[in-house]
């Protein structure tokens, strides 16, 4: 790992706020962000990060190259859950270890926004689609999660059948999901038919982006460094897969990124993809449709170790990965 | 009458509020934002960003006759998804 | 001592407020963006940015002897206006 | 109806996050933007546009032409809800009727911001002093109202009293009415005293504005579908009414702009103001003065069907219109 | 079962619930961004900005035999800072 | 005093929109700015003026200059409480004395940002490193309060030993100390480091800046409103006091000011840091280590008449005399 990257990661905003946020906890200050001020500025990255994504993929069209990656990162969204499962059956019951992979599965758009910035602060370039393989990563995994949960459940009856309705409402009507592919649909068509619409949103997508993007990572550190407090409580076990499952799922994400020919950009996007735990739209699925299972173990390990482990050191390693093994174009 | 006090997470204020008006009881109040403790662990609001929601705080007044209906449609939920429930008496003001 | 619940809307809370101060309790609780359902229909906190706002609880800790002086100033405005009350009994902690 | 127009308006970025809060509705997604931040949007757009209006006004002077729309708008504002009363009568009690009637008297500010944005995109040119016939507008409604509803009132007695101060109080006084006045006067007197500070305000003003108009109707798009479940119960009537009202005062609107020589885009403005009927200063005055009324039935109506229909087809219908019967200059 | 309402300052709910935890209950639920009035005056929203807040309303459920600890928690903190207290009687719904 | 620079500053943006929050306020208006809004203005005004200040400070450097004027703030930070103290203790009890003291040597980052926006406005070059002051001097003043208080409390005992983690804690870790220092430090760090992100960062800490600050004033001025009805209350001893203390701490800090010979920009800034009094961080520590004292005292001198005093008369009036004895270079 080039240390220059990690120099660089650890001296961006985004990064330094959260560890400003992190320092709030540890020190015991009162700083805090009240609610909702945290969802105000997670709407609007996810309003920001779609519409921006949709004009991109206006102008580069529905082409092979752009089905291949998101269907590669479909995939993915089904993979990982069930590898996760697995492993962590060897500890979990089977509710548990269901809603965990469910995260691991699922994408962290924060993590992704973040390695946008830091690609964008390179000077690197990335394809503005690679949004749409984001908004598509969310909800598979939630699926596969709660067929699992059913499929291995001790219990039977009542409990174990699968209502399939309100599964699929969770996963892909989810707020922070809709907003997102809506917003995705929605620039879109405004990049397609609208210039001057494209040209007037502009500047709050734009401008703002960087700023927000900084408050909500200072939320981000509050909220990660107390779940890493839960986290010790969880055990040795749940502490080494949070760090580990990023680790071996940005390695897929590496092969296949190398499979498929993606630029260096997209590839260390789609590494983070892989890599990024969700604890949006994940927690708030099986909250509803796997409540056997306990969510302080599926939060704090993809929020309190994995979100801060990718943000702090793994983008900048798997960039040093991406360029050691994505020939350059 | 009666007064129920129920605290559940705020994913499942819909649900428990259908449950009650099923239940016949003639109104309810509902508190969003309510932070506590319980058997399943602390419950901040930190989450709320993430659609995850903290707790809710429901009230009902109702006659006695309502309790047992309004049991019956209220257990169930609170068994699957955790929350706590307590009455009380009161009278109309 | 008793207590008091007061539902109504939130854009009565001040007149409300000044009536129980007038009717001489000793003290009052206010909490915001209630939502629920009665007489007068479902109330949400959508309609919030309006200024219309939703409803608010508001709870007295009284001396019985307060009770009526309270319900003298509070019955017309919940008439008027609508919402509802209940009181019960409690001690000092 | 030009058909381009229509398009036009459906795919620019406001009408298009409109529909996406519809679509959640529906779809019952769990998206939602808790309070306040509709209510921070909605102070944002109030000031921006009030700020911007009053900068205009400096600019321009209250000449005899400025006068005399601003003169024109109040008549709208007090001759629309008498007109409505006797129509609403009909089916209605005076309570009710009085409260619609003031609904659509008044204005509705997010209606006329979302027309001035078309203009923009259309590169048609309005006046800066329209803000001043908007927020002229919001208050004698209220006023005409409150005295319909005792007049006709079937109780005599105390309920029957007029309690002037507290008309004039939520009439005049209301919070968004207050900040939309208040921001006017500032952004004249900053406007004709201190260039520093018109250009140091310009990019809060200017940047957000599209982007903040876009949220807050994502937000509209939710709470409208929602009443439009209301509305249903409201019966045909009603819905009815909150289809032609707009249309006839459109009407009425386009007839005294021709008198009044104004130009085009002046002209889209003063229709959509006839047009447009309150869901903010008139509820919140209205819950107050006649609690009689039963506010689902104003508030659906306002914002359930007349506030959609307006923005959606009303907007493109009535710039058609004027093209065809206001000359340019 | 007993049921307490607790009203302080928000800057003392994390004082207050760790006293709570501490006499033994088994749960309690914290609502914030409550105004009211009592003793020390009136406590408006307005300078929540600072940090300094509103009040909070603390509710806990225990049994009788836990009352005494927590009132020996808890009075020294509202003798200090302020903030009322009482008690009534409720049962597991 | 110029009344050029009265008017100026009266018409000034920000100030006006004060004014608009107190006039809602006497003519009884429901306009209000629903918590945590004003909380998020803050927490943004905060952090954009820290990270300004700190990518200047990362620019000049720590030279003897800087550390001379940091060590006259924190000077400063310490004499006026104990000074105030003694005044106040003419009519008032230890703990609401120092509790009052405390406040007036601590500061109020609005109020110096306002000065600074007003020197802005005129075109006046002032140093970004006075952020570095300003943030330095939060904590002082909180100490020596707490120390005062149990000096000469009356009460033996418990209630008068110091509790110095918790004091300070409040001082060093109260959040609004905590986040303007950090994003100092954030700001110094990314300056040094990171062209890249200082520049992504600007639009956010710049193009808002002035426009969330007319938005905090407004509120400022509806709370400073209802302030000042609880100030008449607290006798004219105090209200004499509020007008007063303000004026002889800002002729201390002219003086030093000159002494130190620093440029007039600067100067204007270290008057108006000694000059005001906080109400944010003080308060916040007062409640909770002084809890004898009356919070409606010290909050309604520092916030109803202090804070409007100084950004309505003192400002202009600061500048008058800077311009009358600190040369210019
Ligand atoms: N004894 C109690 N008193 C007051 N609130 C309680 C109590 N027990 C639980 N709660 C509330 O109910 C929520 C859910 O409880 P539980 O399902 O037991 O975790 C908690 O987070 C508290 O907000
Ligand atoms: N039985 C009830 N239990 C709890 N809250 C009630 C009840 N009835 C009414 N409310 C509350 O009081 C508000 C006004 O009631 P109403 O005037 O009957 O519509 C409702 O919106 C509810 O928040
Ligand atoms: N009698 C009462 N009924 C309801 N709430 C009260 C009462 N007295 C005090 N409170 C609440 O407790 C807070 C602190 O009370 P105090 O310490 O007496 O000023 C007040 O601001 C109110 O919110
Ligand atoms: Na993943
Ligand atoms: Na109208
Ligand atoms: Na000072």
């Amino acid at each position: 790992m080039q240390s220059s990257l990690v120099l660089q990661n650890l001296l961006s905003p985004p990064v330094l706020f959260f560890f400003l946020g992190v320092l709030a906890v540890l020190f015991r200050s009162d700083l805090e962000i009240p609610s909702p001020l945290p969802k105000l500025f997670s709407l609007y990255l996810l309003m920001a990060i779609g519409f921006k994504g949709g004009i991109e993929l206006a102008d580069i069209g529905l082409g092979s190259k752009v089905l291949l990656t998101i269907g590669a990162a479909i995939f993915m969204a089904l993979a990982v859950p069930v590898l996760c499962f697995y492993v962590l059956r060897l500890k979990l019951d089977a509710a548990n270890a269901a809603a965990v992979a469910a995260s691991y599965g699922s994408i962290s758009a924060v993590t992704f926004i973040t390695a946008e910035s830091f690609l964008n602060v390179l000077h690197l370039d990335f394809d503005g689609f690679m949004v749409a393989a984001l908004a598509l990563m969310e909800s598979p995994a939630i699926v596969v999660g709660v067929i699992l949960a059913k499929l291995y459940s001790d219990k039977g009856g009542d409990s174990a059948t699968l209502r399939w309705r309100e599964i699929l409402r969770e996963a892909f009507l989810n707020g922070s999901v809709f907003l997102l592919i809506g917003s995705l649909v929605i620039g879109g068509l405004v990049g397609a038919f609208s210039a001057a619409g494209v040209e007037k949103m502009a500047p709050f997508t734009e401008k703002l982006f960087y700023g927000v993007l900084c408050f909500f990572l200072l939320d981000m550190g509050l909220v990660a460094a107390q779940r890493l407090q839960d986290l010790r409580k969880a055990g040795s076990f749940l502490i080494g897969f949070a760090v580990l499952a990023p680790l071996v799922n940005a390695m897929f994400g590496l092969g296949i990124s190398r499979l498929l020919g993606l630029p260096q950009g997209d590839a260390l996007l789609f590494m983070v993809l892989c890599a990024s735990a969700s604890y949006i739209a994940v927690p708030a699925a099986m909250r509803m449709t796997v409540p056997e299972a306990n969510p302080s173990l599926y939060i704090s390990t993809a929020l309190g170790l994995t979100f801060p482990f990718n943000v702090v050191v793994g983008i900048p390693l798997y960039l040093t990965l991406v360029q050691r093994f994505i020939p350059v174009r | 009458m009666q007064r129920i006090d129920l605290f559940v997470s705020e994913r499942e204020v819909d649900r428990l509020c259908r449950a009650i008006r099923e239940a016949g009881a003639p109104g309810w109040s509902v508190m969003r934002h309510v932070t506590g403790s319980g058997e399943g662990g602390e419950i901040s609001e930190a989450m709320d960003f993430s659609g995850l929601g903290a707790n809710a705080h429901i009230v009902v007044f109702c006659e006695v006759t309502q309790l047992e209906p309004l049991r019956q449609q209220i257990h169930p939920i609170l068994g699957r998804f955790g929350g706590v429930g307590f009455v009380s008496t009161a009278e109309r003001f």
